[in-house]
């Protein structure tokens, strides 16, 4: 039986703040090209996860294997060079800079690695970038914004922004940290759309989600955290049907 | 050997009460209303200037002409008669010798206007506005401060002389039981460091134990929050900016005796009480009291001729390199709090 | 290559390579007044002549400097036939006239030096070249005039030193257009040092604390030398940091050092801030090695006694000249200004008007602006009548050797300028010293003509 | 290279005019001689490095005097033991002070904010407090370091050529006082004003303003932050270090007190004054304090009084009172007011205003590529 590759390995992780023992024995594999879930009520521990993923947090014990490289005390830019991107839960961008700016930034690192000292070319001459940026604007319907400063944009069109900075990189591991919140049922429907978009293209992606509609309409896989716990783990219907996940978290919402 | 080390010791303690005193405002005015304020050196300047005044009006004189007798530089002789004197005999003669102590008296209500008129008329449109532009209005009423005093009092240091009772050196090491005249200290000095620990304390207390001061100290954690409780926040942060520059002030008057005034010892202050409150922590009080103090006694110590053999020059520099040592070591200083000011 | 071949191979320069760059017209405008128009530097061709004054009127010593801004314009006013005359009459021997300088009238342009030699530097050659300066007189620090003797040595235009006591202005860094009235850290060491010795006696211990920079460090060496010479020993030398505020840590390791005389070697702020914390340390009430501990300040000011307040009092320094002084040049001087501004003329005032006035009769008696032959006039100069007795304009080093005052704090002053009471004038032979020991070069007295 | 774009192109033209033909525009304001306009190009220079820093990545340098000195230092070292031709001097100066940069940056660096501001500040007050005093025998302490005759300038006598008189820094034999001094600088600034657009203009601008924005989202981008900051801080330092070894090859005297705070206030203050991060704005904010410095404090009572001329009796001289105060030694004051006027009305300094005002003779908007108001490099 062939194995299915397995492109990130959560090991036996470990996180404590003082005296709280914020994760506990985290195990979780992704898969290659799924859509793996992670959900859970408040205070679960999703977000720490993800920062102990990413790099932002070192983790008491365990580690963090992508592709079969250690990621546990990388910096966060190394880890993204590796081919990890990662949506905010409050978008990070750059306010100041121009929306086309915005894309073209992670364009130029995917590129030119993690350091270029490239400062006599000029950014006009970089038409190859530019125009993987627009066709990344397009793909997300934003071409028509291009010029506008980035911090002037309605919050969904930063988060999709957002999102085609995380794109335009091609990450083989895309880390969305509750890409829907606080959106119109609108917004969230066109990003739940979005989402299903990159999907086909074989992209493994982890989501932190509140919001079940998203989660069940992308869902390959879902874990869910409780207390620093994993308490369940399988596939959309597996989880529905489960009575731990119903008490801890489905029952009180519903 | 041990004599040199105790004095040091004093000297040390004598001027971190004093880095103490000065940074403690700053901070407290960075802690609460989170502006860099680079006029705080120009409020201790103000301060030491209510000094200069005081003295000017207690010894007011009548002058009257002389047309029979000539200056030495050929302009008739004037005569001078001190007024309060004149007037209050010797309670007039007490005025004048306690000026400096009694200039306080004046201070604390011109410093809190002053304190008041500047976060009201300009500091407040800058609570939102970035960091450099802070220091650059801060810094640019510092030198309108200094200029007008200057245009006033004129370039010179003038010189404030201590109440004669508290002239003099205190014969500390006879205290202590030891050999007399081997270790003493300037009367003044410890009249300072005393008046620099009540000051601290008292604004520690008052922050700590005023209900007052509970909703500072919740606005200082949390602005946004104390403000949806209702609370007006911002006239109590008015009310703390008074009061830094009240601090500044007092510092200012006490310290004239030590330091003769002239307009710019605010400019010569204000890199320093930086150093001092960063090395603290921006924002943290218990931060700028441990930095001032230690800051003062490395530099006593570092300025002995043993020391200095060792490393020449090291009390040029020791200021500059404890900072950035114990900036490396510790990224938001002693007792700072994490995201302060690192943007 | 040649200091006039330089100045063709500028003229070159400017026109070649200069009409590259602006193809337009505007090359000989700009530099019509230039080089070529005049065979020496601001040769005054109209009817009035520019002095540059160079004035510290922002930072520490501006006072210093609105003193002397004082006395130029007075200087500037008897030059000219204006106002009682002043000195004019006094100078011996004088070829001034009161009719301008050369029958040209005196006009001044000023400039703040901020005591910064960059910005005194740049104030200079603004007035050079801007202004039309012919000379450049004024300053109260001796890294100012050090910087501006270097450029004026460039531009060839003179400069008369303002207040500036470093061995080094008309010693190692001495120059040929530079000339110093004021006296010197040397002279200032061995006029004070006899009489230190008459007060206190041939048997002390001297502690030193010394204004840690050039000036500080020849202050220094100066009065050692000279007390050392009494039989005095040092028993330490501590150098400060220039701009130190609070002194405290220095002065304690005094108390029981085994000195029993301390010797601040500050001037300016730092002396305004260390003796009276000398003091307030009980430094002066104190009694070492059988003695009463005393306190000497060997360059004092009336400027600074005054900001030092009570604490100057019974201390002994020297200075190149005080108002009190009662020959008929220092009565009629301080008559002029006090009816003037209301006030006594300071040292720097005196020694920047004397500046101007010697100055002037130097060009009158050469009979012409042609500084060479200006400087010619002024080196080996011999005069009296200007408050310091007979004074001798040295040609090998542009020195003036005069008598050194040595005063004291007044201890019961009846004004607030009358902080110091002169002791003794110690006589110039006894200050005069051999040229060669502080080295140096004055450099030519060809001008390099460029001066734009 | 690439082309330039049009308007890139268009500013450096005009930009190159404005300064070559400063002495005919100046010359009413009573600036157009030498020293002054080779001082303008000095601190133009230094503001727009300074500029490359602040501007682009939004750190804070309280310390860049030190830089600048360390540049004249060098420069007159080379002039001393080398040669006196400027070239050596020049790259001797930059390598210098680009490794001084690279020294303190590196350790600055490690912190942000205003603990970024505090370190910076403390290595500049501590080159100072040492140049003044234990490294005398390098600076040569209060009163500078000067040219003299004696000086070795081994590069000069393997060439076996002799200076007569005072030693004067020449470029290939050619004295360099007065306009050609200028217009030796002038070249200077209008190259650096050209790397800095470029850089401006260049992906690795756009990094550094990435930084200013948001760090965070850098360091996820997959950037390390550092060797950006680095690097800006390290072309600013060069900057600096170009403008101070200008400052002594114009006038070959090197002094401390070029490197303390208060110096290095002043080009934070110029840069501010002008419009951070806008390429023009830190010039303009430097010719204007320079010009304050040099024109306002050399207006006296006489001066004012002739001014005041025309006004009748005792109109004249209590207006000359009043404006005496703002002038001369008061020019001070009249700077702080300016500052602190222009810092509440125009928070982007004077290049705020400028567009302000051109945005009212021009109210509708050209093209759509003014994305934002805040300060931005006029693109």
């Amino acid at each position: 039986m062939s194995q299915p590759n397995v492109v990130l390995h959560v090991a036996d992780v470990h996180k404590r703040f003082g005296g709280l023992h914020a994760l506990a024995d985290i195990d979780l594999q992704v898969e290659e090209g799924q859509t793996h879930a992670i959900i859970g009520p408040n205070g679960a521990g999703k977000s720490t996860l993800l920062n102990v993923i990413i790099g932002k947090l070192p983790p008491s014990s365990g580690q963090v294997v992508f592709d079969g490289t250690v990621l546990t005390g990388r910096k966060p830019y190394q880890i993204n060079q590796l081919g990890i991107a990662r949506v905010f839960q409050t978008p990070e961008i750059f306010g100041d800079l121009s929306v086309l700016h915005n894309v073209m930034i992670p364009a130029l690192a995917k590129r030119d690695g993690a350091f270029k000292l490239n400062m006599f070319r000029s950014l006009d001459s970089e038409t190859g970038i530019r125009e993987e940026a627009e066709h990344m604007l397009e793909d997300v319907g934003m071409l028509g914004r291009r010029e506008m400063a980035a911090g002037s944009l309605s919050r969904g069109d930063k988060r999709r922004m957002e999102l085609a900075m995380c794109l335009i990189q091609h990450p083989r591991l895309l880390l969305l940290d509750e890409p829907t919140a606080g959106m119109s049922r609108h917004d969230t429907n066109t990003t739940i759309e979005l989402l299903k978009k990159i999907k086909s293209r074989g992209m493994t992606k982890v989501i932190i989600e509140h919001d079940m509609h998203v989660v069940f309409s992308l869902a390959d896989k879902i874990s869910v955290l409780a207390q620093g716990r994993i308490i369940a783990d399988g596939t959309p219907d597996q989880v529905r049907g489960n009575p731990k996940v119903q008490e801890a978290y489905l029952g009180g919402a519903h | 050997m041990f004599d040199v080390i105790f004095l040091q010791f004093l000297n040390g303690l004598d001027k971190g009460a004093a880095y103490a005193l000065i940074a403690l405002g700053l901070t407290l005015v960075f802690g609460t209303l989170g502006v860099v304020n680079f006029a705080h050196g120009a409020l201790f300047m103000l301060g030491a200037f209510c000094a200069v005044v005081v003295r000017k009006v207690l010894t007011m004189e009548t002058i009257t002409v002389d047309p029979n007798q000539l200056s030495p530089w050929g302009t008739p002789l004037e005569v001078r008669t001190p007024l309060v004197q004149a007037w209050l005999g010797d309670f007039g003669a007490v005025l004048v010798n306690y000026s400096v102590p009694f200039s306080i008296l004046l201070t604390i209500p011109v410093m809190l206007v002053v304190g008041i008129a500047l976060e009201r008329g300009i500091i407040k449109h800058f609570y939102r506005r970035p960091h450099a532009e802070q220091i650059l209005v801060t810094f640019g009423l510092a030198i309108v401060a200094q200029e007008i005093i200057k245009s006033i009092f004129g370039p010179n240091s003038i010189p404030q002389p201590m109440p004669t009772d508290l002239r003099g050196t205190a014969d500390i090491g006879a205290w202590l039981g030891m050999q007399a005249g081997v270790i003493t200290y300037p009367i003044w000095r410890l009249v300072y460091f005393l008046f620099a620990a009540v000051v601290i304390g008292a604004v520690f207390a008052f922050l700590q134990f005023t209900t007052f001061g509970m909703v500072v100290r919740a606005g200082m954690a949390d602005r946004e929050t104390v403000g949806l409780l209702g609370i007006n926040i911002d006239r109590r942060f008015t009310i703390m900016f008074g009061l830094a520059a009240v601090v500044a002030g007092m510092a200012g008057v006490m310290y004239t005796p030590i330091l003769p005034p002239n307009y710019h010892i605010g400019m010569d202050f204000l890199v320093l009480s930086f150093v001092v409150v960063v090395v603290g922590g921006m924002g943290s009080l218990p931060g700028a009291v441990a930095a001032g103090f230690l800051l003062g006694i490395l530099q006593s110590f570092a300025s002995m001729t043993q020391v200095k053999a060792l490393v020449p020059g090291i009390d040029q520099i020791i200021i500059y390199l404890v900072a950035v040592v114990i900036l490396l070591v510790r990224p938001r200083g002693l007792f700072g709090r994490r995201g302060v000011m690192e943007a | 290559m040649t200091i006039l071949k330089r100045g063709f191979s500028r003229r070159r320069v400017l026109q070649t390579g200069m009409a590259g760059i602006l193809a337009t017209g505007i090359t000989p405008m700009i530099f019509s007044r230039g080089a070529w128009a005049q065979e020496f530097c601001n040769n005054p061709t109209g009817d009035t002549v520019t002095f540059g004054l160079n004035l510290p009127l922002t930072g520490a010593y501006a006072e210093e400097g609105a003193d002397e801004q004082k006395a130029y314009e007075l200087a500037v006013q008897h030059l000219n036939g204006e106002g009682d005359g002043g000195l004019l009459t006094l100078l011996q021997p004088s070829a001034l006239k009161g009719n301008g300088i050369l029958g040209k009238k005196v006009a001044f342009v000023t400039s703040d030096s901020q005591t910064k030699a960059d910005v005194a530097r740049a104030g200079a050659t603004r007035m050079i070249e801007r202004d039309g300066a012919i000379m450049v007189t004024g300053g109260s620090s001796s890294a100012e005039a050090i910087a501006v003797q270097g450029l004026c040595q460039e531009m060839g235009v003179i400069f008369m030193a303002g207040l500036t006591h470093s061995n080094d202005t008309t010693g190692k860094d001495k120059r040929r257009y530079g000339f110093r009235h004021f006296f010197n850290a040397y002279q200032s060491g061995v006029g004070l040092a006899p009489l230190l010795g008459q007060e206190y006696g041939t048997d002390r211990r001297a502690y030193h604390l010394t204004a840690d920079y050039t000036w500080g460090w020849t202050q220094e060496e100066s009065i050692k030398n000279a007390t050392e010479a009494l039989g005095w020993e040092t028993v330490q030398t501590v150098r400060t940091p220039l701009g130190t505020t609070d002194y405290s840590q220095y002065l304690t390791p005094i108390l029981n050092s085994g000195a029993d005389v301390l010797i601040l070697n500050h001037y300016g702020l730092d002396m305004v801030n260390s003796l009276p914390q000398a003091v307030q340390f009980g430094l002066r009430d104190r009694q070492a090695n059988g003695k009463d501990f005393q306190v000497v300040t060997p360059l004092i000011s009336e400027l600074m006694a005054k900001g030092a307040g009570e604490a100057v009092k019974g201390v002994f320094g020297t200075s190149n000249w005080h108002w009190n002084l009662q020959d008929p040049g220092t009565i009629a001087f301080t008559k002029s200004f006090g009816a003037a501004y209301g006030s006594p003329p300071s040292q720097a005032a005196h020694t920047a008007y004397v500046q101007a006035l010697l100055y002037a009769d130097a060009v009158e008696r050469a009979g012409t602006f042609y500084p060479p032959e200006v400087i010619k006039a002024l080196e080996g100069f011999e005069f009296d009548g200007m408050g310091n007795g007979p004074t001798l304009y040295r040609a090998e080093d542009h020195q003036c050797i005069k008598n050194v005052l040595v005063v004291r704090g007044n201890e019961s002053p009846t004004s607030e300028f009358d902080v110091l009471n002169i002791v003794q004038e110690t006589p110039r032979e006894a200050v005069a010293y051999d040229p060669a020991i502080f080295g140096g070069d004055l450099g030519p007295a060809e001008p390099a003509p460029i001066c734009a | 290279m690439a082309a330039m774009p049009r308007n890139d192109l268009l500013l450096f033209a005009g930009f190159t005019l404005a300064v070559l033909t400063m002495p005919i525009w100046l010359a009413p304001f009573g600036a157009a001689y030498p020293d002054l306009l080779q001082r303008f190009m000095i601190f133009g220079i230094f503001a727009v490095g300074f500029n490359i820093l602040f501007g682009l990545t939004g750190y804070l340098s309280f310390g860049h005097a030190a830089f600048f000195g360390v540049g004249s230092y060098a420069a007159v070292w080379s002039f001393k033991l080398l040669s006196l031709d400027v070239i050596p001097a020049m790259i001797f100066a930059i390598i210098v002070s680009g490794l001084f940069a690279l020294v303190i940056g590196y350790i600055s660096l490690r912190r942000s904010g205003i603990y970024f501001s505090i370190l910076t500040l403390a290595f500049a007050q501590m080159s100072y407090n040492m140049a003044y005093s234990v490294l005398t025998p390098i600076t040569n302490g209060e009163t500078g370091l000067q040219l003299t005759q004696s000086d070795p300038r081994h590069l000069d006598s393997a060439l076996a050529a002799t200076v007569v008189g005072q030693p004067i820094p020449t470029l290939l034999g050619q004295s360099l006082g007065g306009f050609s001094g200028f217009y030796f600088c002038a070249g200077f600034l209008i190259i650096a004003f050209f790397l800095a657009q470029r850089i401006t203009g260049s992906p690795f601008g756009m990094m550094l303003k990435g930084i200013k924005t948001n760090q965070t989202r850098m360091h996820y981008t997959g950037f390390n932050t550092k060797p950006y900051t680095l690097a800006a801080f390290v072309i600013s330092g060069m900057y600096a270090g170009l403008a101070g070894a200008l400052l002594a090859v114009t006038d070959p005297l090197a002094g401390a007190e070029r490197m303390q705070w208060t110096a290095s206030g002043e080009v934070v203050l110029m840069t501010i004054l002008g419009g951070a991060g806008t390429l023009v704005g830190p010039v303009i904010g430097a010719w204007l304090i320079k010009y304050f410095e040099n024109i306002f404090s050399a207006i006296n009572d006489g001066i004012l009084r002739r001014f005041f001329d025309f006004l009748p009796d005792g109109v004249d001289s209590a207006m000359v009172t009043v404006a005496s105060k703002f002038v001369g030694e008061g020019w001070f004051l009249t700077l702080g007011l300016v500052f602190v006027i222009i810092v509440i009305f125009l928070p982007g300094g004077i290049m705020e205003g400028v567009r302000r005002i051109a945005h009212l003779f021009n109210r509708a908007p050209k093209a759509p590529g003014k994305a934002n108001p805040q300060p931005q490099p006029a693109e």
